[in-house]
């Protein structure tokens, strides 16, 4: 499993040593192999039904630096690497030669890549702080390159939240090593004990802030659509579908882990993630109803669909919450990153950005709308899909604990889902405009975006070794 | 109170000076200032909080170290953002208009 | 309005952290004792360097990345490719500088082997051998950076390399970065040789390669 | 896996395959998109047939996948889903014919047959789906594999219908996914059985499943088209002929009504729905939509809106059957599920071929058809004929079967509704059959496409279908009594959903 964090670093290395555009078949070569990697990690966890452990350096916690995949660390890697391949791929026919846009790409994704994998694996609060900066500059990297003013801009406003996002973390995990002397999370959580010192509320109260801000929570969305928006598809993708995850599994990881003793005394807590969920689906929901740019419809979606993963905290004292949280996570990491590729086809072939563009785009581009039906059923949570499998999960477990307001704040998301969903189909059904000339694009592109798309549906039919698999625990 | 505890609670205002710089100013450069306030005051922290009894412990040190490269790699970046927006607007802020 | 709720806020939160601050802390782990205790194992006699590249080295080997990372946003933000200006300069500031590169190399040389047993090290020395860079640079005797060039960019990630290559050889041991005790010294010190040249370069190259001016005026 | 396991997935994979496969192909490839279709259809038939053998035979067919863990996907091929099985797998085979010969030389034909063959897969997982949660996943596959069939054209007023096709159908699958996720969280699992499987509760949760069967019924009542939830159908008409005659006619309003039999009889039970007191609200709105959607009929200009009312009128004859307890009146809405389908494709079919021969969208521009099409018109005239319920016909078996429902069940009011309802059709119909038969022509027809040569009045593949359905309709009154017919058939099933078996007259 430490070949997951070492490969990327190793051909984005290499990519950069090749110069400037190159090293395109490097990584995906190197993510082939990661994501058997992933697979075989997946399997391993998933067969022996208890997590694999890895000391760094052979010292072990707390003196040193412990990875551990168990089951949600295994289904993010997972995830990581099945979106991550497929985009490659994607942006290896993108890019066009000497575009200066794509001159880094090989590196900054590698790097990002690595940042991520790092992170799912790592099991100290202080390493993870170090793959959170990796991550979020390399994010901010993508987004920043070759672009224009408004780019840049946005890139900077991105820039801006994740570093603050990063320091509170910060400033909470130098808390917590001031008070219990370690930053092991194995080691910590048995000693955080409800009567816990009020530097460890502190502490808490930080890093949660810092991390929704990372993950564009609601209020906290502001820098997402520029930044999702304004970049070009394979960055918009990578980044919607995985990096706002990241610090989603962070805020996860610790709120079952050692916050959970806090949580458990002030139960109150556990609504405000909800709170804040709720309102991000109906915000982001309604943006993207009013959206005028295809990309900007799609960036407050994100905004939107990451609210359902926040739902799940109230109901983690239940059953199935994580589970239906993580197959969230997968359901709209497949279908957004299928979703903005497509997007990205469209933009290039018919050279418009906006939604009313679009008209008669289904006769030009069939595979490519097909690809955005299918990832905006996805998001709609219609079966069969696995955004649907998402929905039924968090409804069964909002049930099982009588919170009827989450299943209407369920439905009506995806209600509302529809209504920007078939804003773009209805749209692209539209007969072309006469005299409208749609610029070739390779098949490759609109194919890859059609298997991501497909994917997320798929896995709306088999989600039981996903689930088993999430099931593991330390 | 310990020397350690000291250096903490200055860390404490400098985090918060920090992060109200990094909200409210406006003008590119002094916010980068600003991140680099807020960075210091959570890096006095981890240091002087873990500093018991006034002996040092080597491992917040090294964190601290690693902190600071981390810190130099974003502020390097974030100037080169900021020259760049310049160079291409004339401007050290940002837009205010939403898109 | 925002400025009062903002700076009040920030009051508070300063004032209710200070006041948890001075509250007794319970008793945790105390790592100074496990430092302490494996030190001999750890190939270097100064704790902190001990911690950064034994006990913690993964966190250092990440840290390096993202100092790579930056470099190479720099790079694909775009930088300008006008011509360099010619900075006026005065012959005696290149006299100075001139001089001083030696001997600022002399002193990174000698931070990098008195890293291993007091504060000092590969960053350190790093740095210092960026600003005998940047010294020259300021003098007009360096010219400043455009796109980096194969040879630059194998210096530029070398440091990076030979660590990942040194971490992942280790994984024989039975894990990543698990130094064998006889052998730690020696793999540290390659470590550090490596990355205090690269680390200088990088460290330039933030200076160098944002160092154009596009614009009319300073 | 044995046969009896692989048969219901054949079923959904003839024709999955073949559509997966023609949305692949060039627009060009004609032949070879008409042979997998037919290979598709026929391969479904044959299929079919051995389903049949072996069900009547009392053999057991199905399968089942896990999804999640406690969550199945599962099939099985029962007498009830045979029904719709058999009827939407045999006027497929018609459509098939019919479209082929209606798009000919249209635009975008890869794609439209492509989404359906999805609707006839999604059809046939609705009739075998074993459970509530394979119920719905069919059923939104419906739902969204209808609507590019809907504003197929990609005009604005196609867009129009399409929009408020999916404002309906999602927001009522929301109530119906509500409704499901509620039982399978009481129950723990929501698969059919025989005479149901919810009195297993106590009687301390009548009030939560009332609420439920409120949703479900809701969920289900916008495809079904009861009112107050049908408005979507008549805009829906803007699709192309075969899209109207097989899915606004058959599969979607039929995937409602089957949904409606199956929550009755084999979620809650008929008994226990009666012991709810949930079967004569049923009645009511049943009797409402009948005679509700036949008065708005009379009003219609527009030929396919005319039917597409007279559809929301029919289609509740089955909910209506369902409502009366007993089982003569489940024989009547079972029965009426198969020959409303006949008699209103081939209605479809015909008005296809008005507008594409003629040009003929309108009522009023129906004078003299007659003549120029009289084979069109004869086949329309039976469909009429039966849907009035006149003697000899399919609709008389039906009409006589639910009167006789209703009076065993003792609500003698809803022989009146059957009767107004003949006489409104009556009324809306028999002005169509005068003037295609009675009045002269004008002196041009609004738009001809397809000049008449002989015995040929239109194209042979417009021309045959209907011809084939009217005669179906014909010999399902005729022969109603001999096996095999879909009468026999629906006693069958009759009999096994009474638990005290059913005594038949």
């Amino acid at each position: 499993m430490i070949w997951l964090i070492l490969l990327p670093l190793v051909w984005a290395s290499l990519a950069f040593i090749l110069g400037a555009g190159r090293g395109k078949w490097l990584a995906i070569a190197g993510l082939a192999a990661q994501t058997g990697l992933a697979f075989d990690l997946a399997a391993k966890v998933g067969a022996g039904g208890t997590a694999i452990s890895h000391t760094i350096g052979g010292w072990g916690a707390p003196l040193g630096i412990d990875l551990t995949a168990d089951g949600l660390s295994a289904a993010m890697l997972l995830l990581t690497q099945c979106v991550a391949l497929p985009l490659a791929v994607y942006a290896s026919a993108y890019y066009k030669r000497d575009e200066a846009a794509g001159a880094y790409f090989w590196p900054l994704a590698g790097f990002l890549i690595s940042g991520l994998n790092a992170l799912f694996l790592s099991a100290d609060l202080f390493n993870i702080y170090v793959t959170l900066e990796l991550v979020g500059l390399a994010a901010v990297g993508l987004v920043a390159a070759g672009g224009g003013a408004q780019q840049v801009a946005a890139a900077l406003r991105y820039l801006f939240a994740t570093l603050v996002g990063s320091g509170l973390y910060l400033l909470g995990v130098a808390l917590i090593y001031g008070a219990y002397g370690t930053v092991s999370i194995e080691v910590l959580t048995p000693l955080v004990t409800s009567e816990t010192p009020r530097l460890m509320w502190i502490a808490g109260g930080l890093m949660l802030i810092g991390l929704m801000l990372k993950t564009a929570l609601f209020p906290f969305h502001f820098w997402l659509p520029p930044a999702h928006g304004g970049a070009p598809a394979p960055v918009s993708a990578l980044l919607s579908a995985l990096v706002v995850k990241a610090s989603f599994y962070l805020i996860l990881r610790l709120w079952i882990g050692p916050f959970g003793p806090l949580i458990a005394a002030a139960e109150w807590l556990a609504w405000l993630p909800a709170l804040l969920g709720t309102l991000a689906i109906f915000w982001g929901s309604w943006r993207a109803i009013r959206a005028e740019r295809l990309k900007l419809l799609i960036a407050y979606s994100t905004v939107a669909q990451l609210g359902y993963l926040f739902l799940i905290f109230p109901l983690l004292t239940g059953h199935g919450a994580i589970q239906a949280g993580v197959m969230q996570a997968f359901a709209h990491g497949l279908a957004k990153a299928g979703m903005f590729v497509a997007a990205g086809v469209l933009i290039k072939a018919t050279g418009q950005e906006s939604v009313a563009g679009l008209a008669g785009a289904v006769e030009r581009l069939p595979i490519t709308l097909l690809a955005f039906g299918l990832a905006g059923m996805t998001l709609m949570g219609l079966p069969p899909s696995s955004g649907f499998l998402a929905k039924w999960q968090l409804i069964e477990a909002a049930l099982d604990r009588g919170y009827w307001w989450l299943v209407v704040v369920v439905l009506a998301g995806g209600l509302l889902a529809a209504v920007y969903v078939f804003r773009v189909l209805r749209q692209a059904f539209l007969l072309a405009p006469p005299g409208q000339t749609v610029a070739t694009v390779p098949r490759i592109l609109e194919w890859t975006a059609f298997a991501l798309a497909a994917a997320s549906v798929l896995l709306g039919l088999r989600g039981v070794e996903l689930m088993q698999l999430v099931g593991v625990v330390a | 109170m310990s020397s350690g505890l000291l250096f903490a609670c200055v860390g404490a205002l400098l985090f918060a000076m920090g992060i109200a710089g990094v909200i409210l100013i406006g003008n590119l450069l002094r916010r980068v200032l600003a991140f680099n306030v807020m960075g210091s005051g959570a890096f006095l922290i981890l240091v002087g909080l873990a500093q018991r009894n006034d002996v040092p412990d080597p491992v917040p040190q090294a964190m601290v170290l690693t902190g600071i490269v981390v810190a130099v790699a974003a502020t390097a970046l974030a100037l080169a953002l900021v020259r760049r927006l310049h160079a291409l607007t004339g401007k050290l802020e940002l837009p205010t208009d939403e898109i | 309005m925002k400025r009062f709720v903002v700076a009040s806020g920030a009051m508070a939160f300063a004032v209710l952290l200070i006041g948890a601050l001075l509250e007794p802390l319970p008793s945790g782990v105390d790592l100074r004792v496990a430092v302490a205790a494996n030190m001999t194992a750890s190939g270097v006699e100064h704790p902190v360097t001990a911690v950064l590249l034994n006990f913690r080295g993964y966190d250092t080997l990440l840290e390096i990345a993202v100092l790579l990372l930056a470099l190479i946003v720099i790079l694909a933000s775009g930088i300008d490719t006008t011509s360099d200006r010619s900075r006026a300069t005065s012959s005696i500031l290149q006299t100075l500088a001139r001089l001083a590169a030696p001997l600022m190399i002399v002193v990174a040389v000698y931070l990098l082997w008195a890293g291993a047993f007091r504060p000092g090290g590969a960053f350190q020395a790093g740095a210092v051998l960026a600003s005998a860079a940047v010294l020259l640079h300021l003098t007009g005797l360096l010219p400043s950076w455009q796109a980096p060039l194969l040879t630059l960019r194998w210096g530029l990630t070398a440091g990076f390399l030979i660590f990942l290559a040194v971490a992942a050889g280790l994984l024989t041991q039975g894990s990543l970065l698990q130094y064998p005790p006889a052998q730690a010294g020696m793999l540290i010190l390659l470590i550090e040789v490596g990355l205090t040249l690269s680390l200088g370069l990088i460290l330039a190259g933030l200076f160098l390669f944002l160092s154009r001016d596009p614009g009319d005026d300073s | 896996m044995t046969t009896n396991e692989l048969l219901p997935l054949a079923v959904l994979a003839s024709s999955l395959l073949p559509g997966l496969v023609i949305f692949a192909l060039p627009e060009g490839w004609t032949t070879l998109r008409t042979t997998l279709n037919l290979f598709g259809a026929i391969a479904k038939l044959v299929l079919v047939a051995v389903l049949l053998a072996g069900v009547s035979a009392g053999e057991e067919f199905g399968v089942r996948f896990a999804v999640l863990p406690g969550l199945d996907l599962a099939f099985k091929a029962d007498a009830l889903g045979l029904l719709f099985i058999s009827l939407s797998a045999v006027l497929w085979l018609f459509t098939t014919f019919y479209a082929i010969g209606y798009l000919e030389g249209a635009p975008h034909r890869s794609r439209f047959f492509g989404f359906f063959s999805l609707c006839v897969t999604a059809t046939m997982g609705i009739a075998m789906a074993a459970n509530l949660f394979t119920f719905f996943v069919f059923y939104e596959l419906l739902t969204l594999s209808a609507f590019p069939l809907v504003v197929h054209r990609g005009t604005d007023k196609a867009m129009k219908g399409g929009t408020i096709y999916l404002a309906y159908t999602l927001i009522g699958g929301t109530a119906l996914l509500t409704g499901i996720v509620w039982l399978h969280h009481l129950l723990g699992h929501t698969e059919f059985a025989h005479t149901g499987i919810v009195a297993a509760l106590g009687p301390e949760y009548a009030g939560q499943l009332k609420i439920i069967f409120l949703l479900l019924i809701a969920g289900l009542g916008v495809k079904a088209a009861l009112v107050p939830l049908h408005g979507w159908l008549p805009q829906a008409m803007v699709a192309p002929a075969p899209v109207s005659a097989l899915l606004h006619a058959v599969a979607v309003v039929k995937a409602g009504a089957f949904g409606i039999v199956r929550i009755v009889y084999e979620v809650y039970g008929v008994e226990f729905a009666q012991s709810l007191d949930l079967l004569a609200p049923l009645a009511v709105l049943a009797a409402i939509t009948i005679v509700w959607g036949s008065f708005r009929a009379l009003f219609q200009d527009n030929l396919k809106k005319r039917l597409a009312y007279s559809t929301i009128s029919q289609v509740s004859y089955i909910v209506l059957g369902v409502a009366l307890f007993g089982p003569v009146g489940t024989i009547g809405g079972l029965v009426h599920l198969v020959h409303q389908g006949i008699m209103k494709i081939t209605l479809f079919f015909c008005a296809g071929n008005y507008a594409e021969t003629l040009g003929i969208h309108k009522v009023s521009e129906m004078n003299g058809a007659g003549r120029r099409m009289p084979l069109t018109t004869l086949a329309f005239s039976i469909g009429a004929l039966g849907m009035m319920g006149a003697p000899l016909t399919a609709g008389a078996i039906s009409k006589a079967w639910l009167s006789d429902g209703a009076a065993a069940a003792g609500m003698d009011w809803a022989i009146w509704v059957l009767w107004t309802s003949s006489l409104l059709n009556a009324a809306y119909f028999l002005p169509i059959l005068w003037r295609a038969w009675f009045r002269l022509a004008q002196a041009a027809w609004p738009e001809e496409h397809i000049p008449a040569r002989g015995w040929r009045e239109t194209a042979w593949l417009l021309l045959l279908p209907p011809l084939a359905t009217a005669i179906m309709t014909m010999a399902a009154g005729m022969l109603a009594e001999s096996p095999g017919s879909p009468l026999e058939w629906a006693k069958l099933i009759a009999e096994r959903e009474y638990r005290q078996g059913a005594t038949l007259p």
